[in-house]
């Protein structure tokens, strides 16, 4: 239905054109930019390791709209995308998945955790990315090491966090999973808070008020340095600070802004095997290309889209939205950047193999500390006094 | 609940109250004044902000020192505005000036996105993180500086207009642009310089804030609104209106967050916007028109 | 000697015209009358002269200078002054503060004191309703206040426009007695727009007629008073 | 005079903010008549108006129109109930035509737009101002402005006319075409209540004149009379009065 | 009524109406998904446009909240479709009839104390903002984590339920979008029409001339959320998922009203002028970015801002007037 009769033929054969779309102006920008990229760098990576990567990048703009990312999705396809790789928001990933679904063009989700999408029973979209609930459940899991790890049994917690799309969905997740979890602490008090808050003196106030041994925040990236520089101000030493799984604690301008007040805090989060072959060679040429910059889970997750929609364009020798969607179904990459099991779809077409590590920033920068096998350093905790800090 | 907990929080409140009370004074005086709502007035906060950021990772210059030449900047920046975009609109109907300044303000937004990109970026002066303690409370060492400022920058400006010949002309202009013209008032000069003063402001209420929040191009609305809120309450056009609707946003959003749920809390500063607009609507301290 | 001299002037409302090479001469100490119908461009050529409307052919020169196209506040620190039609008073000032407005021309710092008594004494009204918002006011007080407010800025010219309008008989005396005391005292050169002809011609040493913005006729007050076509058009005799 | 007049002000008063502005005025108006109220500048001429016409609450006092008391309607229940007013600061409808002016009065009575626009035409040409008809407001010379105000209130059909200084500005000679229409509205069963300062309009109108000072009543009477009164000589019209 | 709608309107002028109207119908036909995906944003933003004008352009009553009434009409349908599963052309009543509530209760509140111009467009954005905070917490509807839309496989369009091609919807909110017009071209030809000109340009005079005013200004702002609502549920019903950050911003709210203030507030052809000028302008910057190869995020959003600039300057009443001129159209439409 709905297509038009003069529309052009698409080629079926040859260059493999990648719609990558992004919010990369907007209020999402600096994340929308740090996921393009990965998918910049992707080509010629993928060339040097040795898989065929021919493939033309399209870049799109959401401007973290939805309209827009829905319009631009629109765009690209009509301007000749095989496949379309985005969007970092879920809203904005909803809104995409639909158009692609419709028009028989794969989308492969790089970041995006609202568990609804993968739910609504799409043929042409896939997810290489953890729901909410995977997350947490992961999340959760760590906590226990970590606790066995220190030697250190929180009793009490208090739970933060931002109470956006992303906020919501972890916090639901983990009032369902955490009775399951058999976790050692009793949670006092859950603290919700704006996603435009500027000040969270009274958040962490309240907080600092009951006493908790443990913080769990989930935050994005401005408001976690808010809440970091205001437990400072305030005294606030909880013996561990462990985040189920949100950004913010391992993100570039975190480390700049809060320098060694950044160090010990924990986060337990899907991120890149240091350990891959893969990732270092990633890793090299991110650190040429892109001077300064972290490089972090969402330049590997955009990375490992492009790579998946390019070996499936290598299987199916088309470009066709059909062939390609089957060929992407049937992806098995054993060897690949991210942490855990091999990179793989389910029927829904949600990558259900992806293990979080827990990391925590030492030395101003994010270090895997948990699964022993292919952790960089130690654990450090209890979280040292702010003011006794070097 | 504990009571030091309950004064630490309402200490903190006022005194963030009464910053966010300077930043919406520019509006008002503007507003007061020249009868234009300065929707661009978060955008122009912004670039106050990033030039005391630029100051400080350049030249390693306080924000508490380089806000004065911002302040100095900001009113150019002002001045030149309002006489060559905003002056044509001064009798133009409310949304056709509305619009002007909406599109000043995405033009801002995304200049400063081209410039300086999309990271959040700050000023850490090593005092940053201090709390000066009294008796039972901890209280932020920044807050009360900029409290400080930010009251003593209103006194001056509160002197200027009730008392210097230049003020009371540009209470004139504002109330017959016509008469005023008669009576052989610079009115052009005059409202240029009126929206120079309340820029100036805000210059000033941008570069303290960069020690208090994190900078990125687009803050601005949310500093927009909540300078309206903050004006409607106290009285468009009222100074010592505007401090006192800093003061009770900030301590409303303060005591709200601590005893109610933290992420409505924009939502108390609103409800009390909403029962001054019915009930007084002139704002608490604004004179009926 | 010629105080105001307009020569050729044109001005133009978007694309209507409203003056159609008007040239007049006022001279030092006199009053002129100007009179016509409604929209002949009465008050356009007092805004004209005043710098609040841009002539777009022809000049104006005030003692010898060149003051077409001069800004407004210009034209006023000159100490040609007007009180307006429609009064243009500042509505939410009071007014104390509306006299002192008037005084914050250059020419009129230091002397606001003095002027304000003699305001006063002219006007006692104004002086009892010194913190009442002046936009409260009756219409008649408003023009007072407004004759006033042009008095504290020092003017050796005052054009009036429309002064009488919307006033009591007895004010509308008052009016042109202190027009002529203001005349007679302080040698002030007026200019005088007029629905009130006759007693505008009475007063005035010389008078033009416009119409459809332009010129039709002149003399002196007398003279047209005594005009048949004069007496017929504006004064329905 | 009929038994009942058309509008009856009985003690009425307003102050603002302690100046009263009106101090307990009483003026009827007899059904069919012209009645003048002049008063200097401030003397609470205006204000009288404003509480006729519902803007004002009066403070105290009573108004009748016919048997009904309006004193504390709102002005278009005052309009409903066949009062139509000027206002002496004009407030015109500036982007609206001339007759889409007339045409909202018109409205009042009429159902269908269309024999609203005929009879704003009616209207017009009665004033003499068919030829402004599609000229916008904003437009109009402030003589013609106060023409159009009294055209969009007598589209209303009203049966009391309240004119507050129409005929300010006018030139002798339009002030005698004014004269004339109002003559002749009334006439036709108009009742009218005018603010005048242009003696010539009020001598040649009106049956009854009252004289307003300080917001009070001063002098009540017929036109000669009350011209002549030294209360009035002293207060409004000045010694050397020529009329 | 028809005789009235067309009074007065040049013939030329119906002439054009039909050719557009025509282009309209036909157009799916020839342009690709991407454009007709255009032409549906187009006439959405044509169509609350015009829905905003009612009360902006008609009654001069200036809202910034708009996106309160988008809001409430897409979740109150979304809702019942997904709790209830009633219908969205069940649910676009109670949608309306809610919005419509919520708009008496602001105009209520506001023109009962006489607030107005700046004052009353601040109390209508503060309202929006409060309803978006109360939906962060709204959990029937997810709160912040967004309502989402079951979405099932296009292979048949069922209007009923509005679910469908994209094709689809452009018919359904065309046939929208022209009633709407004809809506207000006989709202702006009637008495109504008149009183709300009087109450926008001078309400003082208004109301002497038997005018309620305070009746009419809530009928208008009845209206006008009324018809925002209908805008709203078929957002819910294209784009399948809400979230209250995004449908009940102020950025919306403004979105929404730059399509008729470009075009020419009050007048009935601004909205949708507007519409098409600002999508287009949007659509052309991006594909003239995309071919310089300019990459830089914000420079499109940034010559957005001086495009917008320019009008506003040099066009103070909208692009339709000095375009009405040209072609020679002397009428109010
Ligand atoms: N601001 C304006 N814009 C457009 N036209 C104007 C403007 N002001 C005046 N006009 C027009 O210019 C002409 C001259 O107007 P002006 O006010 O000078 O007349 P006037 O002689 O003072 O009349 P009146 O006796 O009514 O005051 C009139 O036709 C008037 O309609
Ligand atoms: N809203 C108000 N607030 C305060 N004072 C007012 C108000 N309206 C009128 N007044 C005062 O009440 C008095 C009477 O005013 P009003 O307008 O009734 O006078 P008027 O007789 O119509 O005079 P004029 O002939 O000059 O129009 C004046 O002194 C005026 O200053
Ligand atoms: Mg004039
Ligand atoms: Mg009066």
């Amino acid at each position: 239905a709905g297509t038009a009769p003069f529309n052009i033929v698409k080629a079926q054969t040859g260059k493999l054109k990648i719609g990558s779309i992004h919010p990369r102006s907007g209020f999402q920008a600096q994340l929308g930019i740090a996921c393009q990229r990965g998918i910049d760098l992707a080509p010629k990576v993928l060339q040097q390791i040795g898989i065929k990567a021919d493939v033309e990048i399209m870049n799109a703009d959401t401007e973290s709209n939805v309209d827009v990312a829905r319009a631009r999705a629109e765009k690209l396809i009509n301007d000749g995308a095989n496949v379309l790789i985005g969007a970092f928001d879920s809203g904005q990933s909803a809104a995409i998945a639909q158009v692609a679904e419709q028009k028989g063009v794969p989308y492969i989700i790089n970041v995006a955790a609202a568990p609804q999408i993968t739910e609504q029973g799409y043929k042409f979209v896939f997810r290489n990315f953890p729901t909410a609930p995977m997350l947490v459940g992961d999340g959760l899991n760590l906590m226990k090491g970590v606790f066995e790890k220190s030697g250190i049994t929180p009793k009490t917690a208090v739970f933060m966090h931002v109470n956006d799309t992303f906020g919501q969905a972890m916090a639901g997740a983990i009032k369902a999973m955490a009775p399951r979890f058999n976790l050692p602490f009793q949670i006092v008090e859950t603290i919700s808070y704006d996603p435009q808050a500027k000040d969270l003196s009274v958040e962490i106030a309240k907080a600092k008020a009951t006493g908790a041994e443990l913080l769990m925040p989930v935050t994005r990236l401005n408001d976690a340095i808010l809440m970091v520089r205001e437990m400072v101000k305030q005294r606030w030493e909880p013996k561990i600070v462990m985040s189920p799984g949100a950004p913010g604690f391992y993100e570039g301008q975190f480390y700049k802004t809060l320098g060694k007040f950044s160090n010990y805090l924990l986060t337990n989060v899907p991120w890149y095997n240091p350990r891959s072959g893969m990732t270092q060679k990633l890793l090299d040429e991110f650190t040429k290309s892109y001077k300064g910059e972290l490089f972090e889970l969402n330049v590997g997750f955009s990375f490992e889209a492009v790579m998946v929609a390019v070996m499936a364009h290598n299987a199916a020798k088309s470009t066709a939205g059909a062939a390609l969607a089957d060929a992407i179904r049937k992806t098995n990459i054993t060897d690949h950047v991210m942490a855990g099991g091999p990179l793989q779809f389910d029927a829904k077409g949600q990558n259900v193999n992806i293990k979080s590590v827990t990391l925590q920033n030492l030395d101003q920068r994010p270090k895997v500390v948990l699964p022993l096998d292919i952790a960089e350093d130690n654990l450090t905790l209890p979280l040292p006094s702010w003011q006794k800090r070097a | 609940m504990p009571a030091d907990l309950i004064l630490t929080v309402a200490v903190q409140g006022i005194l963030t109250g009464l910053v966010y009370g300077l930043m919406a004074l520019g509006l008002s005086v503007i507003f007061g004044v020249v009868r234009v709502v300065n929707f661009a007035h978060g955008e122009m906060m912004t670039i106050a902000s990033y030039a005391a950021i630029v100051a400080f990772s350049a030249w390693n210059i306080d924000p508490l020192i380089s806000m004065i030449p911002i302040a100095v900047l900001l009113f150019a920046l002002g001045y030149a505005m309002q006489s060559v975009l905003i002056n044509p609109f001064i009798n133009r109907p409310e949304h056709s000036q509305f619009i002007l300044l909406a599109a000043v303000a995405i033009i801002m937004v995304n200049g400063l996105l081209m410039i300086f990109g999309p990271d959040a970026r700050n000023v850490l002066v090593d005092y940053a993180l201090d709390s000066i303690e009294v008796g039972p409370l901890l209280i932020d060492k920044v807050r009360v500086i900029t409290a400080v400022l930010a009251l003593v920058i209103t006194s001056g400006l509160f002197a200027f207009f009730k008392l210097s010949r230049t003020g009371k002309a540009i209470r004139a202009c504002a109330d017959n642009h016509l008469g005023a013209l008669v009576i052989g008032l610079n009115i052009k000069h005059l409202y240029a310089l009126t929206f120079g003063i309340g820029s100036a402001i805000v210059g000033a209420a941008g570069a303290m804030m960069t020690l208090l929040i994190d900078t990125t191009p687009n803050i601005g609305p949310v500093f927009t609104l909540q300078a309206f809120v903050i004006v409607i309450i106290g009285g468009l056009g009222s100074m010592p209106g505007a401090l006192l609707g800093g003061v009770l946003i900030g301590l409303s959003e303060a005591m709200s967050g601590l005893f109610f749920a933290p992420s409505a809390k924009t939502m108390f500063g609103v409800a009390i916007l909403i029962l001054v607009l019915l009930f007084r609507p002139q704002g608490l301290l604004g004179r009926k028109a | 000697m010629s105080s105001l001299v307009l020569k050729d002037l044109d001005v133009f409302y978007g694309d209507a015209q409203a003056l159609d090479g008007v040239s007049l001469e006022v001279p030092q100490g006199s009053i002129v009358a100007i009179v016509g119908a409604n929209g002949a461009g009465k008050s356009t050529l007092i805004r004209t002269i005043a710098g609040i409307e841009t002539p777009r052919r022809g000049q104006i020169s005030y003692k010898g200078a060149q003051i077409g196209g001069l800004p407004s506040y210009k034209v006023c620190n000159l100490g040609i002054g007007q009180v307006a039609e429609g009064r243009q008073i500042f509505p939410s000032l009071s007014v104390m503060e509306n006299l002192e407005m008037g005084a914050l021309l250059p020419r009129a710092r230091g002397k606001e004191k003095a002027t304000l008594e003699e305001v006063f004494q002219l006007f006692p009204r104004l002086a009892e309703r010194r913190d009442q918002l002046a936009g409260t006011m009756s219409g008649g007080e408003q023009q007072m206040l407004a004759i006033g407010r042009c008095l504290m800025g020092q003017p050796d010219l005052i054009m009036f426009d429309e002064p009488s309008l919307g006033l009591a008989p007895a004010v509308v005396q008052e009016v042109f007695r202190i027009i002529r005391l203001l005349h007679e005292k302080r040698g002030l050169t007026v200019i005088l727009v007029e629905q009130n002809v006759a007693v505008s011609l009475k007063l005035a040493d010389h008078a033009y007629v416009l119409e459809n913005g332009r010129i039709v006729m002149q003399g002196s007050g007398q003279d047209l008073l005594h005009d048949d076509r004069v007496r017929q058009a504006y004064m329905g005799l | 005079m009929s038994a009942t007049p058309l509008l009856a002000v009985t003690g009425i008063s307003k102050s603002f903010r302690g100046l009263r502005a009106v101090n307990q005025a009483s003026l009827t108006v007899p059904q069919g008549g012209i009645v003048s109220l002049i008063g200097p500048n401030g003397a609470g001429k205006t204000t009288c108006f404003n509480m006729i016409a519902g803007v004002f609450n009066p403070d105290e006092g009573s108004i009748m129109f016919g048997d009904r008391s309006i004193a504390g309607l709102r002005p278009d229940q005052i309009c409903h109930a066949g009062i139509g007013r000027t206002f002496q600061i004009v407030k015109p409808f500036k982007e609206l035509t001339a007759l889409e002016n007339v045409i909202v009065g018109a409205l009042r009575n009429e159902t269908s737009t269309r024999a609203a626009r005929k009879k704003a035409e009616g209207v017009l040409d009665q004033l003499g101002m068919l030829d402004k008809r599609d000229q916008p407001a904003a437009q109009l010379t402030l003589p013609e402005r106060k023409r159009l105000e009294v055209a969009r209130a007598l589209a209303t059909d009203p049966k009391l006319l309240l004119l507050d200084e129409v005929m300010a500005g006018l030139r002798p000679t339009e002030t005698d075409q004014m004269v004339a229409v109002f003559r002749d509205l009334n006439r036709k069963g108009l009742t009218i209540l005018l603010i005048e300062h242009v003696m010539r309009a009020v001598m040649a109108l009106s049956q009854h004149v009252v004289v307003l000072h300080h917001g009070q009543v001063i002098a009540d009477g017929a036109p000669e009379q009350v011209v002549r009164d030294p209360a009035v000589l002293e207060c409004y019209l000045g010694e050397e009065a020529e009329v | 009524m028809i005789a009235r709608l067309l009074d007065g309107v040049p013939k030329r002028a119906l002439v054009l109406l039909g050719l557009l109207l025509a282009f309209l119908l036909v157009a799916p036909l020839f342009v690709g998904n991407y454009i007709l995906s255009v032409l549906i944003l187009v006439l959405y933003f044509a169509y609350t446009g015009q829905a905003w004008n009612v009360m902006m352009g008609f009654a001069g009553q200036l809202s910034l909240g708009h996106s309160l009434y988008v809001g409430l009409g897409a979740y109150t349908a979304a809702a019942l479709y997904v709790h209830f599963g009633i219908g969205p052309w069940v649910g676009v009543w109670i949608a309306i009839i809610i919005s419509m509530a919520a708009g008496l209760v602001i105009g209520f509140l506001a023109f009962r104390f006489g607030i107005g111009g700046v004052y009353f467009a601040l109390l209508t954005i503060a309202f929006a903002e409060f309803t978006r905070v109360g939906f962060d917490h709204f959990m029937w509807v997810n709160g912040s984590g967004g309502f989402f839309l079951p979405v099932t496989q296009y292979s048949m369009n069922d209007p009923l339920n509005l679910r469908g091609s994209p094709m689809m919807f452009y018919y359904i909110l065309l046939a929208i979008t022209v009633l709407a017009f004809i809506f207000c071209r006989w709202l702006l030809t009637g008495r109504i029409g008149y009183y709300w000109l009087a109450i926008r340009e001078e309400p003082e005079a208004a109301q002497t001339l038997g005018i309620n005013i305070f009746r009419y200004k809530m009928i208008a702002v009845a209206i006008s959320s009324g018809m925002t609502a209908l805008s709203g549920v078929f957002f819910a019903f294209y784009y399948n998922n809400l979230f209250p950050e995004q449908i009940f911003s102020m950025n919306r709210s403004i979105e929404l009203i730059l399509g008729p203030i470009i075009g020419g507030v009050g007048s009935l052809f601004g909205p949708i002028l507007g519409a098409f000028v600002l999508t287009a302008l949007a659509e052309a910057l991006n594909d003239i970015m995309v071919a310089l190869g300019y990459e830089l995020p914000g420079v499109k959003l940034l010559f957005y801002g001086f495009c917008l600039l320019a009008v506003v300057m040099w066009l103070p009443n909208g692009i339709w007037p000095p375009l009405r001129k040209w072609l020679k159209l002397e009428d109010r439409s």
